[in-house]
């Protein structure tokens, strides 16, 4: 047989199999019923040959032939583990209604109690949404109201300001200016019609833990613009896995 | 007679089930019904419906799909239902209604027509365009069926993924969302009319929160600590408007041993043992909506 | 960043997600967080030209670059499938005659319905047919006619095209053209408009070619009827016809 035939056949196998072959299982490939294609059959050596052969015009690609305990696989080089890395990327999860009027509620009117946000929206803060924030590093107990209970006081942090861009507080807009969001920033219109249909009974119909997806709500360009969203990453999440094949 | 033998099965033919008759008793008796019964099974139950076993009795005498001796066909079709009635297999309601089709077109063949004839005279027209119709997606099912395809014929080359880091991400939350979520808050709890809120200035809010956090339990702290140089007049004025505000709100408890003495500060209550966390004392928010 | 580098990362990552990528989803390996990283980023047009330098270099190699419905994708050469069809036990799956029909009406009929399925077939379409063509996600249900019963419309996937190794609709086999009686009874027919006036000769070449058939033809019963069947009607007359529609 053909060498370049032997060759590409031991590549095609490789690729194929989705696992290590063995030198024993490229072997058996030749065995074909035909006598005559059993004639042509390629020798063990030049099987071995092919392998050696591929490894080295790997030498700069993408991928690289590694011979591990089972037998021979083509492996995509660690060097790019970055970008294929984002092959598995999962989708990050949106934050519920519940716990964006929670945050507000803090950023607007700090220091303030659980109790206090809770007769400011009319329904329940559950200790979920507290704690992501608290995870999140946005919000933190900045003390505890003396009364009965002592119960905490939530402040926003330095990264909530970080993270949305912001020097203080000020910057945020004025209650005056919330009132007319739609005009001071014309672009909002549809999210804000979008929005009013969730508020209400709705939003409260979202309570149930952040990690629920709200929906999708697509920003057009405006000042949140600049907040510089992907960088926050929680490290303490980071794993090392092998990846599952993509379905 | 070479080339016929050579003449080559169309690739999918061997995928069909009529390949399972092939080379049996059956396919030495041309244009006869005589087929040993298990072989007649196999291929009765072959069809895909009347229609193909239509196109098999036309095919098979190489008749012409556009002038078919309707009595001849129907006679070979009806020849198979029995068939098929007698082997006791399943027959689909619609081989039926077919047989009454052929019936109902054989007497009319019989009528004379007009010499004008057109198609919509000919009363096999409507079977011919039916026929044909099937026909030709027959044709198509069998032109997929020996397409190269994935499984069969070719295969998905991949490689071993490098070992990634997969970071978990975290949600992104966009000023705006958080903004307008704020506004329905506001706009649910018509707090749009209370001035007082409106004047207030955040920055004031915000150094509640730091002088707050700032705060030991039981440790008093200067009151002078609080204001820094740097800061300039409005930052003291900031911070002195966050502690008058905290002291009204009673969340600060305020010392002085003598007049003139410094003055010291410390969270109100805060002898009683209290950690960082909300849970605990606090009760839990009772039904979620 | 280096050209070398973008074709690594993407040959990388078409073998390393084991299914195809879209040109857009290449593109988004190149989106990272890292600032620096961003600004070296490829242009789409050097992706193009990865891809079809990858194309290049596959060329006498056990492997090819195929653009299928849902993106480009690498895969083992047809002309190696007698070996590496040996890697599996199994059989791959075979399918009936009724499956591949209603696939096929599917596929250059869509939207169709059940009915409008049944119309063509002649035959009940077993929901069997219908629930495995969509457990392979070769079928969806695209819409539902506006008649009474608001039956189902069905419409092939990506995945279809990609299972059958097609780039679009457009590369599915030409469907046969339907004859009429007319062309059968030339003589009958009294109006010469530009079509009719070929259909003497018409007729006449379809005879002949029929001729060749009918000895073809003269084989035992199974043998001339299943080679046949395709001769008999399509030899002279037929033309080349476009699915219609499609996507």
């Amino acid at each position: 047989m053909d060498y370049q035939k032997v060759k590409n056949i031991v590549e095609g196998a490789l690729m194929a199999a989705a696992k290590p072959l063995s030198l024993n299982q490229l072997d058996d490939l030749f065995d074909l019923a035909d006598r005559a294609a059993q004639q042509d059959r390629p020798s063990r050596e030049q099987i071995r040959q092919a392998l050696q052969d591929l490894e080295e015009e790997y030498q700069n690609r993408g991928i690289e032939l590694k011979q591990v305990g089972s037998g021979f696989r083509v492996q995509v080089r660690q060097d790019y583990e970055a970008w294929i890395g984002k092959l598995w990327q999962e989708k990050p999860p949106r934050y519920s209604r519940a716990l964006l009027e929670t945050l507000a509620i803090i950023a607007y009117r700090q220091p303030i109690t659980r109790g206090e946000i809770e007769e400011i929206r009319g329904v329940a803060v559950s200790t979920n949404i507290t704690r992501t924030l608290q995870e999140r590093e946005w919000v933190k107990v900045v003390g505890h109201r003396d009364v009965p209970g002592k119960p905490a006081m939530f402040g926003t942090t330095k990264e909530f300001l970080d993270y949305f861009n912001l020097k203080s507080l000020d910057e945020l807009p004025t209650l005056a200016e919330l009132k007319n969001l739609d005009s001071f920033h014309p672009e909002l219109d549809l999210e804000g019609d979008g929005d009013k249909k969730l508020s209400g009974e709705e939003a409260a119909a979202t309570e149930s833990g952040e990690a629920s997806t709200v929906e999708a709500q697509s920003e057009p360009d405006g000042v949140a613009e600049t907040a510089g969203d992907t960088n926050v990453v929680d490290l303490e999440t980071v794993q090392e896995v092998r990846p599952e094949q993509l379905h | 007679m070479n080339e016929i033998a050579e003449t080559p099965l169309p690739a999918a033919q061997e995928e069909m089930p009529f390949a399972l008759v092939q080379g049996e008793p059956l396919t030495m008796v041309p244009k006869d019904l005589y087929i040993p019964p298990d072989a007649l099974e196999v291929i009765l139950e072959a069809f895909a419906g009347p229609l193909d076993l239509l196109l098999y009795l036309i095919k098979r005498q190489n008749l012409d799909i556009l002038d078919i001796p309707i009595a001849d066909i129907t006679r070979q079709y009806m020849d198979y239902i029995n068939m098929m009635e007698i082997l006791k297999l399943e027959l689909a309601a619609e081989y039926l209604v077919m047989a009454a089709m052929l019936a109902e077109i054989k007497s009319r063949m019989l009528l004379p027509r007009p010499t004008s004839d057109t198609d919509e005279d000919d009363p096999r027209a409507e079977l011919v365009r039916r026929l044909q119709e099937y026909e030709r997606f027959r044709q198509a099912a069998e032109d997929i069926d020996s397409l190269p395809r994935m499984e069969r014929d070719l295969h998905q080359a991949s490689a071993e993924p490098p070992l990634i880091e997969q970071e978990k991400p975290l949600p992104d939350l966009k000023l705006q969302e958080l903004l307008l979520a704020f506004r329905d808050v506001l706009r649910r709890a018509e707090m749009f009319s209370h001035h007082h809120i409106q004047r207030e200035p955040l920055s004031v809010r915000e150094r509640m929160s730091i002088v707050l956090s700032s705060l030991k339990p039981n440790v008093f702290v200067p009151f002078t600590s609080f204001f820094k140089v740097e800061e300039g007049r409005m930052g003291v004025v900031v911070t002195f408007l966050a502690i008058l505000e905290l002291i009204k709100e009673g969340m600060l408890d305020v010392v002085q041993s003598e007049p003139f003495a410094p003055i010291h500060i410390k969270a109100a209550g805060s002898s009683a043992e209290k950690g960082d966390d909300d849970e605990g004392a606090e009760p839990e928010p009772q039904g979620q909506d």
